[in-house]
Parts: structure tokens; sequence; C-alpha cells
């Protein structure tokens, strides 16, 4: 008999997935091409929630601009109000009172908390455990509670001001920090008996999304992406701002740079942050929040009401804006996500002639396709929720 | 066939819907108020009704009514270039089989009521076990060709994953039941049900899970993964083929792709009740056992105190008020009291004449009957509750991932399972 | 680099590598996992439903006391006679950043004001909440502690809040 | 160490470099466009220097600067080795908005630079897939140009002026 090989006619389904996807986080579209489930190739198209940003900051003074820091990573606006004043403060050489870089740093931290929280919230929930993105949500619920007794609002906080903060840390803070960081640290628990020794759990995330250290250090990914690589980098380490090198901590870091090691990173790092607030709460001295300096910051409202001076200071102020030297300066700050950079130029006269900035989830996301193809279509879900991609910070 | 046979026939078939039809809609409320507990939530609570100027709530049960007239004024969207009828028959491919598994369940104890004898079950088949197969692979056809007639690639993905995974799950769910059918020597699901009755090994009721501990384990698994829903909700995994085989399915179909979901739960449950925890029996007891009033007494006050404690559940009024505490407390005590007497008072007053009597004489047969349908009510009622707790506690798998299992895991396991039993049933016989 | 290779390889993930034999065994994580979901579950019911663990506001019989500082709706603090203590500086239009706020001042008759707005809007569809105009303020004219949300509206010019409206409305902390 | 690092780059490529500075503590280096290609490859394979980072690129519009090309693309360059920083800036003209793509040295520059294509209108010979990224493929001109008009609308998105 002779042997007859047929070929069935097979030929890759092209497949959608978004921009109004579940897994797309609302703002991304995939373009997969599949083999069965098999990613042959992925082209990402975002830039739907694009408002210009980089443009709005050009015609605005520098202390309008940081409600729009407010909008790029929603999750964690503190870090982008604090990195885009380290930047300009950078230009402008101001010291910061020390007071206000113990609020910097312990709001950074609690945006840090809240950030990883949704982020494996989502990855938790998108992979089915919808038990967990409720007990993750709730606790970080709370967190903006407290930001919004700091702040004044939970989300569009515009809360930094140039050398300092707009308002001292409630009275009683440290009161009402403490049931929140044990309501987080019981949900730790829970979500980490849950889901760190579920099978199910460790087989969707192991050995899937995995990018070594060195194409993680190509493709510029920064934060717990690189990290879970195995690469012992974080800035707040590497070069220490506000005051970072005055608390203890320690950078987990994976081995294989897999889904699961950037759980296991982050978790860890929620850990972290929850102890650098208690260190950060227990050393913090009195003084002023905002420097004094009657060009860079608003006088105090007494003196507006009272006297002469600060009511002329305080028109100054508000007439003209605050005047930044000219000059460029590239600051950067351990954004939730990864390095959060500001490259900011002035040229003097008022307004930012250019405001940059480096989202960290816009190069974490480039290195998608390389970490993608070749798995499995439910690959997509977790790998996306690991690198955590904000439409606000990427899309700008 | 008699006409009374032929009445009694129509009254189970009546009594098998209605429990069904009554447990399914409960569970879609019982999903959304018991997940939302173990997730720190309330739960919907909203939906009310205006009666006399009072909104009634009854915590969130008119739900399922709400959802219910909601789908059914819905507008029933057709995909364009979808195959029509396939599109239109297979939400009722999904739910008819779903329905017919129900006939062979024996739902309480067979009863001499009356001067007849009547069977709590539909048909009680010979090759019962087998017939229940046959419905469980019916069932793929429904999703399948759902996904496919929809003309949509995640539908087709959908349904690709049902088809694969239900029919490699069947084999193990078929496998892990051979060691109990060798262990008992019957397919028929009545004969499975007297089986387990009375204890084992001196201590333990003679149960299928405890007859079969490793099969009861792996035929939960593989009936779960049958019902597809999380961690094996891939054919519809929400966040990657957002609905899978339902995508395009609105109004009432969708609606009956849902009910068969639940109504899928609630014939697990009966399934998993008959084959592992003794049906209707009484765990311990011999089914002699009901005709004794005090075993029918305690049994009854355990039972009903129960299904009190469940309505008022549903209800959400705090159970750490003492007064619902001595409701549940009075409810049981009232049940197991009533059941008593029902079965002891002939023996008690003597024969009686007139209806009295009738009824009196019929007591234990009737004690028996009611008793029986409460029991296994209670044991479906746990199961379902235990079953929709599961699917909120964990992520999904994937695709790959399930086939391993069922395959790999599973089956040869199966099969160990089968060889261990031949080789204890040759010791022991 | 590794995109310029057209061969694609293919994998399948195996976890199995580094776990434990009761990890891989699915039922002992599982078990614990359920555990804990369960341990919410029972205490959710039977706990104290006031104080329980949901936490949940039935919002609207139930409202959340919001911060002090919190950003709600505009208003306009008053003098003692009733009039509005804006003094029509601009400074407030000045540092929003949204554009917001409208002014027109004009002159009063009153030796001790300056000067006095004729029309105060302030855009609420347009505002961002940010209390730049609570800051720049040098006369305590302004505020944002009416813990009001701006409410849903039917048209565009209902947003648009003018002098009345913004003087009508109360602070939570007592109307200075 | 830091210095260091400008002054190196800056020997080597002394014919290149059109300025350099260190203000507010960023070794900053501006270069001509011409080897910028070489100037990257050479800062990262450098054992000295080893930036394995790209973290930034960016472009910059210097519209009305007199002396000066308009464009610039700037590098924000990283090494975790040695813990420094360098920016470099690359002058590109406006007439002949052209430069060396960078994805072949950092494959993660390869969004970076579509960004720059899309905002500024900087073209990158040699990058494989050169398409706007943040706005859609039919938008007319380059948003973050200086001339181009803040409140401009665009056919497709907004209301119609």
């Amino acid at each position: 008999m002779q042997e007859v090989v047929r070929k069935l006619p097979t030929s890759t389904m092209t497949l959608q997935m978004g921009p109004s996807h579940p897994a797309s986080h609302g703002t991304s579209k995939f373009t997969v091409e599949l083999d069965g489930e098999t990613i042959l190739a992925i082209d990402i198209e975002f830039g739907y929630l694009h408002r210009g940003f980089e443009k709005m900051c050009e015609n605005v003074t520098w202390t309008q601009v940081v409600p729009y820091t407010d909008r790029l990573n929603y999750v964690s606006p503190l870090i982008n109000n604090v990195g885009f004043y380290m930047a300009v403060e950078k230009i402008a050489e101001v010291k910061v009172p020390e007071r206000a870089l113990y609020i910097r740093t312990i709001i950074s931290e609690m945006s840090r908390i809240c950030d990883h929280l949704t982020c494996v919230a989502a990855t938790a929930m998108e992979l089915g455990g919808l038990s967990i993105f409720f007990y993750m949500i709730k606790a970080r619920d709370r967190i903006w509670d407290l930001i919004e007794d700091i702040t004044g609002a939970r989300l569009t906080v515009s809360y930094v001001r140039i050398g300092g903060v707009m308002n001292d840390l409630p009275l009683d803070f440290a009161e009402k920090w403490k049931p929140v960081r044990s309501l987080v640290l019981a949900m730790l628990h829970d979500v980490d008996v849950m889901l760190t020794k579920n099978r199910i759990f460790i087989d969707r995330m192991r050995n899937t999304g995995i990018i070594n250290g060195e194409t993680a250090m190509a493709y510029g990914l920064t934060g717990p992406m690189l990290r879970g690589s195995g690469v012992k980098f974080d800035i707040r380490k590497a070069s220490p701002y506000l005051v970072y090198d005055r608390v203890e901590f320690d950078v987990p870091v994976g081995a294989k740079g897999d889904n699961f090691d950037r759980y296991v990173v982050r978790m860890q790092e929620i850990k972290y942050a929850v102890s650098i607030i208690d260190q950060c709460l227990a050393q913090i001295p009195d003084g002023p929040f905002i420097t004094d300096d009657p060009r860079l910051a608003l006088p105090d409202k007494g003196s507006v009401y009272g006297s002469i001076e600060g009511t002329v200071d305080h028109f100054m102020h508000i007439m003209f804006g605050i005047q930044v030297p000219k000059g460029e300066a590239y600051s950067y700050v351990e954004g939730g996500n990864g390095e959060l950079g500001f490259y900011v130029v002035s040229d003097g006269k008022g307004k930012p002639y250019r405001v940059r900035v480096r989202p960290p989830c816009f190069a974490n996301l480039s290195a998608l396709p390389t970490m993608i193809t070749g798995a499995l279509l439910a690959d997509l879900v977790p790998t996306f929720d690991s690198i955590n991609m904000i439409g606000g910070e990427i899309d700008r | 066939m008699t006409l009374a046979e032929v009445i009694i026939r129509l009254v189970m078939v009546a009594l098998a819907i209605g429990l069904l039809m009554s447990i399914a809609p409960l569970l879609t409320w019982g999903e959304r108020k018991w997940s939302a507990l173990a997730q720190d939530r309330v739960g919907p609570n909203r939906a009310a009704i205006e009666l006399a100027g009072k909104s009634i709530t009854l915590n969130g049960l008119l739900y399922p009514l709400a959802d219910g007239l909601k789908m059914i004024f819905k507008e029933d969207f057709m995909p364009t270039r979808g195959e029509k009828f396939l599109h239109f028959v297979s939400p009722w491919l999904a739910v008819f089989p779903a329905l017919a598994v129900v006939a062979v369940i024996p739902l309480g104890a067979r009863v001499n009521l009356f001067g007849h004898e009547i069977p709590m079950q539909v048909a009680d088949l010979d090759a019962g076990i087998l017939y229940l197969f046959a419905f469980a692979s019916l069932s793929v056809y429904g999703s399948t060709l759902a996904g496919w007639a929809s003309n949509n690639k995640y539908g087709l993905l959908g349904s690709l994953r049902t088809s694969s995974m239900l029919i490699s799950y069947e084999v193990a769910m078929g496998l892990t039941l051979v060691g109990l059918m060798m262990t008992v020597g019957s397919l028929r699901l009545s004969d499975i049900v007297e089986y387990q009755q009375g204890t084992m090994l001196g201590f333990l009721p003679r149960w299928g899970i405890f007859m079969q501990p490793f099969g009861a384990l792996l035929f939960f698994v593989s009936a779960f993964a049958e019902t597809k829903r999380a961690p094996f909700d891939l054919p519809e995994a929400e966040s990657e083929l957002v609905a899978g085989y339902f995508i395009e399915y609105s109004g009432m179909k969708f609606g009956m792709f849902y009910l068969g979901e639940f109504v899928e739960v609630v014939t697990g449950a009966c399934l998993f009740a008959v084959l592992f925890f003794g049906g209707w029996q009484l765990p311990w007891a011999s089914s002699e056992a009901y005709y004794n009033p005090l075993v029918v007494g305690i049994g009854g006050f355990i039972s009903t105190a129960y299904l009190v404690f469940f309505v008022i559940t549903l209800l959400g009024l705090p159970l750490r008020d003492p007064r619902i505490q001595f409701a549940i407390a009075a409810g049981g005590f009232l049940g197991g009291a009533g059941l008593a007497l029902l079965s002891g008072a002939e023996g008690l007053l003597g024969p009686k004449g007139g209806v009295l009597g009738l009824i009196l004489s019929n007591g234990p047969e009737l004690a028996k009957l009611l008793m029986s349908l409460m029991v296994f009510t209670m044991k479906i009622l746990i199961l379902c509750w235990f079953h929709i707790l599961l699917r909120w506690t964990y992520p999904r798998f994937r695709y790959d991932q399930v086939m391993k299992l069922g395959w790999k895991m599973l089956l040869p396991a199966a099969l160990v399972n089968l060889v261990v039993t031949g080789i204890v049933l040759l010791i022991i016989r | 680099m590794a995109e310029s290779k057209k061969e694609i390889k293919t994998y399948i993930s195996d976890a199995s590598d580094d776990m434990t034999w009761h990890e891989r065994l699915y039922v002992p994580a599982l078990a614990k996992g359920f555990g804990v979901f369960a341990k919410h579950f029972f205490r959710n019911l039977l706990g104290d439903k006031e104080e329980g663990d949901t936490g949940t506001i039935q919002y609207p019989e139930q409202k959340i006391a919001y911060s002090e500082r919190w950003r709600g709706a505009h208003r306009l603090t008053k003098r003692p006679d009733g009039s509005t203590k804006c003094v029509a500086c601009m400074m407030c239009s000045t540092a929003c950043p949204a554009q917001c706020i409208h002014i027109i001042a004009k002159e009063v008759d009153d030796p001790n004001v300056e000067k006095a707005p004729e029309v105060f809007v302030i855009d609420e569809l347009r505002c961002i909440f940010c209390g730049m105009c609570v800051e720049a303020c040098p006369k305590d004219a302004i505020r944002m502690d009416t813990g009001i949300h701006v409410p849903a509206m039917y048209s565009r010019e209902e947003a648009v809040w003018d002098l009345d409206k913004l003087i009508s409305n109360k602070g939570v902390r007592g109307n200075v | 160490m830091s210095v260091k690092a400008l002054e190196k780059v800056a020997k080597k490529f002394a014919s290149e470099v059109i300025d350099k500075h260190s203000n507010a503590g960023d070794d900053t280096l501006i270069v001509k466009r011409a080897k910028i290609k070489e100037i990257l490859k050479f800062c990262r394979d450098d054992k000295e220097l080893k930036f394995e980072f790209c973290m930034d690129v960016c472009g910059m519009d210097y519209l009305g600067y007199p002396n000066q090309d308009r464009f610039e693309v700037v590098y924000h360059l990283y090494s975790v080795t040695h813990n420094h920083r360098l920016r470099i800036r690359a002058r590109v003209p406006e007439n002949d908005p052209v430069i060396d793509t960078s994805v072949d040295i950092w494959p993660g520059t390869n969004w970076f630079e579509r960004e720059v294509w899309d905002m500024y209108g900087v073209k990158f010979k040699g990058h494989p897939d050169l398409r706007r990224i943040l706005m859609y493929e039919e938008f007319q001109g380059h948003p973050l140009r200086k001339d181009y008009p803040v409140n401009k609308r665009q056919p497709l998105i907004g209301p119609q002026n």
C-alpha cells in the first residue's frame, strides 16, 4: 500500500483582544496571532488614554503641573507628585525640611503598597481568584482612607509642593495607621495561604512570562519586574533619595524572572513598605513641613491675613508663579512599577519648557512580546498583569 | 401499569423537577450571598418589592426573580452570520441533559403508603449509572455547539476547550465509579443507597466516602470539572475568552446556560450524596432505623433545625440574636417531636379508625418518607454550599494543565483505585 | 535580537520541577486555602453585622464621614452682614489649573471693602478639586469644606455655579 | 566615578562633542548625531562604563533657539554595575530630522524611539517598526513640536472646528 500523507490545510487565527477586553485593562489592544492556543506573534497597541500630558505641562505654571501628575499612575499618584517635584527641586536647588522628607517617604510607601496590592489583586482576579481581589482591595481602600486624611482626596491628591508638602500629617495619623497596618498584614497572611502554596496558582505563574536579567536590562525593565529577574536594582538603595538611607529594608530579588517571582517580589515589598512606614513614624522629627523660602512656598495663612509683607509675598507667588532657574534635570524615584523618571527642562520663564516623564510600564510593556511569544493564550493574562500596565501612565 | 402507578410516576417527575428547579434558582442567590460573606462583602440586598408602602427586600432573595424577569424581557441577540438553528437549539441541549439526570436519583426511601409501593425516584433503572454517564456526555453538545454556532472566535475557543475538557473528565469520572460498582455489586442507584446503611469497621458509617475515599475525591474533582465552574471554568474564562462559548448569548438563552450550570451543581450534589454520602440514609443507622421513633426524633431534630437555620441565613437574620437561636432550636424540636409522634403514635395509642386511623397506620411510613426526603435535601444543600464556596476560592487552571490533570493524574489514579479495590475485595470475600 | 529570530520556540511551562511533594498533590494547599476562605465566611455569618468584617457602607442610607481636609464642592464664606468675603482679587482664578473660575469685579461703596465680585462662577464640571484656589485665597473667602460631591446634572449650564449658589453652600464644620 | 564616565566618552569621541556639563549633578554630553550609534555602543560595551540600561529616549524641540539645531534626541543611560548615569543629547537638524536607531543596542528603545517619531517627527534610520505609538495612524503632524498649537483639533477626535 502506498502511504498517503495528507496535510490538513490549516491556517493561523488572528484574535483581537481589546481595547475593551477584561484582560486588556481597558486601554490597550492586543492583536494576537494564534496557532491553536499558542501565541505566535503579538502586537500591542495603546494610546487610547493619551491626553497630551507633556504638551499640557508646557502650557501651565510649575505649580499647576501637580494635578496632571496625579493622573499618570493613578494607583500611586503620590509617588508621581514626589518624583516631579524632586526634578524641579534639583534644578532650583531647594532644601526640603526634614519633616517633609519623612512625610514624602511615608506617602510614597503607602502608594507603593496600593500599587502592589492592585497589581497582585488584579492578577489573582484575572486568574479566577476573585476573593483575593476583594481582600486586597479592601486593604487598599483603608490606605486610601488614610491618604484622604492626609491629602484631602483619595486619588487626585495634588499633595506635594515645591520644597515640601501641602499639609502636615494629621495629628492622629500614627493612631490611625495601626489598625490599617494590622489589616494589611493579616490580609497578606491570608493571601499568602491561599495563593503561594496553591499548586493551581503556582502552575499558572511559574515558568510563564520568563525574562532573564540580561534581557530585562536591555529592555529597560525596572522595578519588581527587573528584581523578579534577579537584578538587585532598587533606586531606593542604589541612589537613596528622601530618607531611604535612614530606614532599614531589604530588596527582594527573584531567581527565574517569571510571573511567580514577580508576585513574590511584590508581596515582599508590601511587607517592607509597611516596615518603612513604621520606622519613619518612629523617626519623624517635628518642624516645618514646607520650606519657608517665600519665592518657592506660599507664606502661612496667618501672615497673609495679618501682615502686608505676607500678603505681598502671597500675591507675587500666585501671580508670577515659581521662578525656576534655567537648567535641566532628570530625577528618578522608585515608583510602584519601576524607575519613574522626570526629565525637566526650564528656560527660566515661569513655565516648564519641557516635562518628560519616563513611565516605567512603558518600558516594561515593551518586553511583553519577547516574554509571551510561544506561550499559551492563557499565559497572556498573568504575564500582562504582572507587568502592571497602568493606562494613565503609559498613555500619558 | 395501573392508573395509580402512572399518577405516582407523574408525582415523582413533578417532585424531582420541582426540587431541582427550586434549589437551582436559590443557588444563584446563594452563590452571590455566600461568596459575598466569604469575601467580606454584604452581597446583593437591594431588589425590593413595594408592599403596602414598605419595601421588602428579603435580604436579596428577590434577585433570582428579578433575574428571571430581566432575562425574559431582554433582547435576544443573534449574531448575523451565526448558525441560526444550532444557536437556538444549544441552550436546550445544555439544560435538558442536566435535568434528565435527576430521573434516576432516589430522593428518599422507598415506602409503602396506602397500599402502594412508592419508590421515591422517577425511574429505578438497572443501569442507573450508565444512564447518568450517557446524559452527562450529552451535555457536551450544548456548549460545544453554542460556541461554534456563534461565529465568534472567543466562542470557538471556548467550545473547543469545553469539548476536550468534558470528554476527558468523563473518562476519569467513569473509571472512578467502577470501584464503587465493584464494592456494591450493582449499577442500580437505589441498590447503592441501600448498601450504604449501617456501620463498617465498627465505628464508621458505611458510606461510599468511607468505602472508597480516594474514589470519592477523584469523582468529586471530575464531577466539579463537569459543571464547568472555577477552577475548571476555562470554557468561559472570563479574563481570556470574555465569556467563552456563550459570549454571543443574551436574554433567556443565556439564562438557560446559567440555569443549566446551577442545575448541574444540584445534580452533581445529588449524585455525590447518593453515591458517597448514603443518599437518604442516616449515618450509622440501617434503613430500618427509620421506623424507630427515637432515631426519627433525633434525626428530625437535626435536619429540621438545619433547614430552619438555612432559611434564617437566607433571610440574613442575625444569628447572634438569642431569639433567633431559640427559633432554630424550637423549629428543630417541633420537627423532631412531630416526626417521632407520627412514627410512634400508632404503637402508643393502638389502632384507630377513620381518617386519623388511616394516617396513623401509615404513620411510620409517612415519617420515614418525610425524614428521608429531609435528610437528602440537607445533604444536597451542604454539598452545594461546599461546591459554591470552592468555586470562589481558587484561581483557574490553564487549558493544558487541566488536560494534564485529567489524563495524567486522575485517570491513572482512578486505575490504581480500581486495582486496589479489586485486590481488597478479593481478600475480603 | 530575540525578535529577529523567525523560528518560534513553543514552550509549555512545567512547574513541577521546584515543588515539594505535598504542593504537587494539590489537596493540602487547596484545603488550607479553603480553610482561610471558610474562616472569613463563618466570621461574617456568625459575627456581628454592625461591626463585622465587611465594612460595607450602605450608601445612601449610611454615609462615611469625610476627613477634615476632604475637598468637596466650593463655597464662599460670608462676612457677618451676609456679603461675601471675596474681594475679587483673581488669585483663585489665576492659580486654578483647570481655569474653571471666572470673576468680574465691581466697586463697592463700603470704605472697608476694596472690591467685590459682580460675577463669580465656578464651572464644577471643569473643576478638578485640587484645592489650589483655597490655597491661593488671601481672604479665606473660598473653601472646599462643604462635604458635598458635585451632583449629577442634566445640562452643562447647571454645573456652572454662580455667586448666590456658592454663598448658600454651608460648611460641614460651621458656617464661618 | 561619574565624572569619569562623562570624561571618558567625551575624550573618546572628542570630535563629536559639542558641549558637556554637569549641572544639577546630571552629567550631560551634547553630541553630533553622526556617530551616535558608535557612542551608545561604546557606552554599553566599555568595561568601565557598562551602561546596561537605556532608561529613556526622548525628543526635545528648541524652536527659536538660534545657533543650534532644532531637535534633540536625549538618551538617559544608567549602569547597574557602576551605579552611574549619563545623559547624551544628540542634535538633529530641522531640515533633515533623521538619526540612527539604537534598537540593535538596547531593544528596549524600540518603543521610546517610536514615541519620539510620533511626537517630534524625528526619524530613526534602521528602526524595524517605525509607526506612531500614542497617536493614531491618521494623525496629522507631530503634537509635541513647539509649533503645534495646543488647542488644535484633529478631524478624528474631539469636536470639529
